[in-house]
């Protein structure tokens, strides 16, 4: 059994703090057609992924994403909470039962994730949740397989691709949860489940670039 | 705004409210697990045992409608939001009678997430689950779409007469069957006049100047469908009974239950003079009140406002709401 | 500030809220009189009639105590106002059964004026009364002048006690007796956050700024005994319980039963922290709570706030509580 | 039977819009203590005896003070308001069964109000109500009696005693009432039942000085 890779540690981390710092600004785009919580909610993720962190000395890799889903269900059981939740949970078993090493078993993990929380929330794409974020990212880890990318790039391109749908859901209408109780209020600001989701990525996709050469490269193993 | 609550730590709030609880009705309720309360006695063997679950800051929904004629268990949530799938199986297997059990809670999409998670863990285990889901609120989706529709104060009648049906020897099928028939004539519609303060947050959940009242707020301060100047209650009443009645449509002819909630803050008596033009507008519309429940049935912590409910009878949802139903926030005899 | 409420004119008010009752609850209560609301069965032969009365903006004090096993009669006043003593007379003659009248209510001398003058005008016609008042409030009046207390939300006990007295069938002098036992075993006290807003008024009753309370307020807004800076729930628990205690004095040992009651605004998650901290300061006091109450028993319209009442108990007075009782506002099993 | 003198009606008349006007005050005194609604609750009186007024055409004064009694009992029925219609009461029980005139009319009829409404409220002279009011009224009314004073005369002597009287209460620990339950905050301040007859017998003085010629001096009869 092989501990965690330093770089899933540090990358989750980044991700969790930085959605710490976010939790004002996630509040403020969650409040404007839903109900305000979204940074209390990511908050309590963080603090979850946190406490999985810091005892995961000799888990591997699987069991760690597991401990985290885990972790946040309890912890921050509101509709976003629970689809992270969930998304971990089945990346944690597509990481389990794969063979990969680099891009391919990220792109394998966030593959599962997007089925997981499209299964448990039936939300589609365009209907202006984070699955339009998950969606593009999967989309992007897709070509830097194909474009033969190493870790560090890949992440920074799904950052990328996050970010821009994140942009893109400005103009889109609410299909489904709070937000599409009042549909039109939502126009003019990005979907806040999205944008969070590019925030995490962007802090990811930087500290695995910023981590020297004493660290592991790997993400999963 | 500083928080005008009798609190200690906000963080504290919701765990120490449950000790309140439980330090005040032991003849009537238990702990099953962390945030996961139960009715004492315990399940009684054959009988549907009927879950529910949401948010704190609403009693007494849900804790309140654990109780003899009522619900068997609720996963409580903190405030303003879901419970996990977790507290919920636990719920789940406290109130098992072997009879299955009725999942009844608000359309709320974290609720339904982790109540649909439990119900695929609880059917692992050998635990049959069925699910009715309150979407009684008209501002939150047009008709058409009501399965969007979140839950608000109506569901205080669903629970009499799941709760009724379920002490009566009904089986999870028919248990579920009246009770859907139940949700199907069940509208809801609510007007908001302050804003609350969560206690973690420390911020009014919104913000209304002095003189303006939302029309269709809900009940975590969710956007309404009109925000305006504060019109007099027998206009609130108008349009609250004009949405409610368009859109099931409630025939002429028709016998309803009523239910005048007030989110918080607002006074019984102006419940009562809401009601009394409620009242006057179904009468226009030649709806016949047969059962009218005025108070405190979901609130918003201390929010200004109310909102009103109309449940359609028949003989069997009659007789299921006036049978005697005791918990020790809701007793009717 | 302008008004946040849910009302038409403000001189309409109390007639109009009285319309709403009458219309919710006609298989309940009816009026005997302008103002005047009785049980809708009239009076048993034989039984002691209950009549109490007072000011309107308190639900569900006055009127919510008339059911069975409470009181029989009630004189509506205007907010904050004593009823009338015609109104009083009124109440006395539609309730007589033949075997007297008690009166109880709050000690306001605006009340006890006009009851007292009912008496004379009943005793003329040959009605027997006897009055009870409830002068429950510690913080009105050192020990030693209890005779000048206010009444507030510890009547609650007192209805419950006196209802079910005359429900057995007990004599004037035996409802009488028993209520003025349990009324001398009564104290209360209470807290205010914020004011509330007389409607015909339009303004607060008084200013309490944000991040401040007034311990010891009465319920129309009577300064208290002490404004200070907002304390944690379990320092406000303390000293009411402190003071309480402290009145009596309650002996270790003794046997009580609670009633946290909110002022209006506050939210019922907050009276059950506070009852969590009650419950501990009377435990250390070796006092041990055998019946609970916890909710809205006695409001002051808006007001945030809450207050704490303790009853010492024997085995008549338990008994007494535990008997069922049922109106529309106030249901016991 | 004679209906009741021009005076009186203008008397009451005077006095019910003097309290009418100084609601906002009455209610500002009675709020240092009590529960600031005394300019309501005379208001409300006002209105009675303006009623009781309006539908006096033929009645006599000792029925006309009880029309007053008995409308201020019903609409007013708190402290004060019960106390002034047991005063009107009473008054009218003492005119009824005089052969008094003038000042000595006056003057059994104040004595009678006061005597009823200490029999209803237990107040003694000195616990700051406005049985202190009465009682210096009552005293002038006796002295402006011996002195031979007019009816005009006697009343402003009155008003100007009702006036002394609330001042010195300014002073004064209430022992009764709402403001007995927190005494120290009405110190400072004058009581506001005294104040309210002060002003009530002041209007009532300068209405029936300022009465014509063509008006009957008579108050009573
Ligand atoms: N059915 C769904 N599937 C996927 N994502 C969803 C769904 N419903 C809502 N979301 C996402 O969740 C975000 C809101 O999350 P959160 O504030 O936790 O929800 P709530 O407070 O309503 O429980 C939205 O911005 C959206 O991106
Ligand atoms: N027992 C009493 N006897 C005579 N006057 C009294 C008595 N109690 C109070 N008052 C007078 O009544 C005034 C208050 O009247 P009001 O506001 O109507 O009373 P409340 O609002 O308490 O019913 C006091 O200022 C005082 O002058
Ligand atoms: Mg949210
Ligand atoms: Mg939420
Ligand atoms: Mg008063
Ligand atoms: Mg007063």
């Amino acid at each position: 059994m092989a501990p965690a890779p330093a770089g899933l540690v540090r990358a989750l981390s980044a991700a969790a703090s930085a959605l710490e710092g976010s939790a004002d600004e996630l509040n403020r785009l969650d409040g404007y057609a839903g109900d305000g919580d979204l940074g209390i909610t990511m908050s309590e993720a963080a603090r979850a992924v946190k406490d999985a962190l810091a005892a995961s000395q000799d888990q591997e890799a699987a069991q760690l994403l597991s401990t985290c889903g885990a972790g946040i269900a309890r912890k921050a059981p509101s509709t976003s909470g629970t689809l992270v939740a969930t998304g971990f949970l089945r990346a944690a078993k597509a990481v389990a039962g794969s063979n990969g090493h680099g891009v391919d078993i990220l792109e394998q993990a966030f593959v599962a994730a997007l089925g997981g929380i499209q299964a448990r929330g039936k939300a589609a794409v365009g209907d202006r949740t984070l699955v339009d974020g998950l969606d593009a990212v999967c989309t992007s880890l897709r070509e830097s397989l194909q474009a033969g990318r190493g870790l560090g790039e890949a992440l920074h391109f799904a950052a990328a691709a996050a970010s821009g749908a994140t942009d893109k859901t400005v103009d889109m209408e609410p299909k489904v949860g709070r937000a599409s109780w009042v549909p039109q209020r939502a126009i003019g600001h990005p979907d806040a489940g999205c944008a969070m989701l590019a925030i995490a990525l962007t802090a990811a996709a930087a500290e695995v670039t910023a981590a020297g050469p004493g660290t592991r490269p790997g993400l999963i193993c | 705004m500083a928080m005008q609550k009798i609190i200690n730590e906000p963080k504290a709030f919701v765990d120490e409210m449950l000790e309140g609880v439980l330090l005040a009705h032991p003849e009537s309720l238990r702990a099953a697990a962390p945030r996961v309360i139960v009715r004492a006695g315990g399940p009684r063997s054959g009988k549907v045992g009927i879950v529910t679950g949401g948010g704190s800051g609403h009693l007494p929904l849900f804790m309140g409608y654990v109780g003899f004629g009522l619900a068997d268990g609720v996963a409580v949530g903190d405030v303003f939001a879901s419970p996990s799938s977790e507290q919920i199986l636990e719920a789940t297997r406290a109130v098992d009678g072997g009879a299955g059990v009725l999942y009844l809670y608000g359309n709320y999409s974290g609720d339904v997430m982790n109540f649909d998670l439990a119900a695929e863990l609880a059917l692992a285990e050998g635990i049959e689950t069925s699910t009715v889901l309150a979407g009684d609120d008209v501002a939150s989706a047009p008709a058409g779409a009501e399965g969007r529709r979140r839950g608000v104060a109506g569901i205080a009648f669903l629970y009499k007469v799941a709760g009724a049906r379920a002490e009566s020897d009904g089986s999870l099928g028919e248990v579920d069957a009246v009770v859907q028939r139940a949700a199907a004539g069940l509208r809801s519609m609510g007007v908001a006049l302050s804003p609350c303060v969560v206690p973690a947050a420390g911020r009014p959940t919104f913000s209304l100047p002095a003189g303006e009242m939302e029309i269709g707020m809900g009940i975590h301060g969710e956007p309404g469908v009109r925000r305006g100047a504060l019109e007099p209650a027998h206009q609130i009443a108008e349009q609250l009974v004009d949405h409610i009645v368009a859109d099931l449509p409630y025939k002429a002819g028709d016998e309803v239950a009523v239910l005048v909630n007030g989110l918080g803050a607002t006074p019984r008596e102006e419940l009562y003079v809401l009601y009394r033009s409620v009242h006057a507008a179904l009468a226009a519309a030649a709806i016949t009140v047969r059962r009218t429940w005025v108070g405190e049935y979901a609130t918003s912590l201390e929010m200004a406002g109310a909102s009103v409910s109309v449940l359609r009878l028949d003989d069997e949802l009659l007789g299921l709401l006036d049978a005697p139903c005791d918990s020790p926030f809701v007793v009717k005899r």
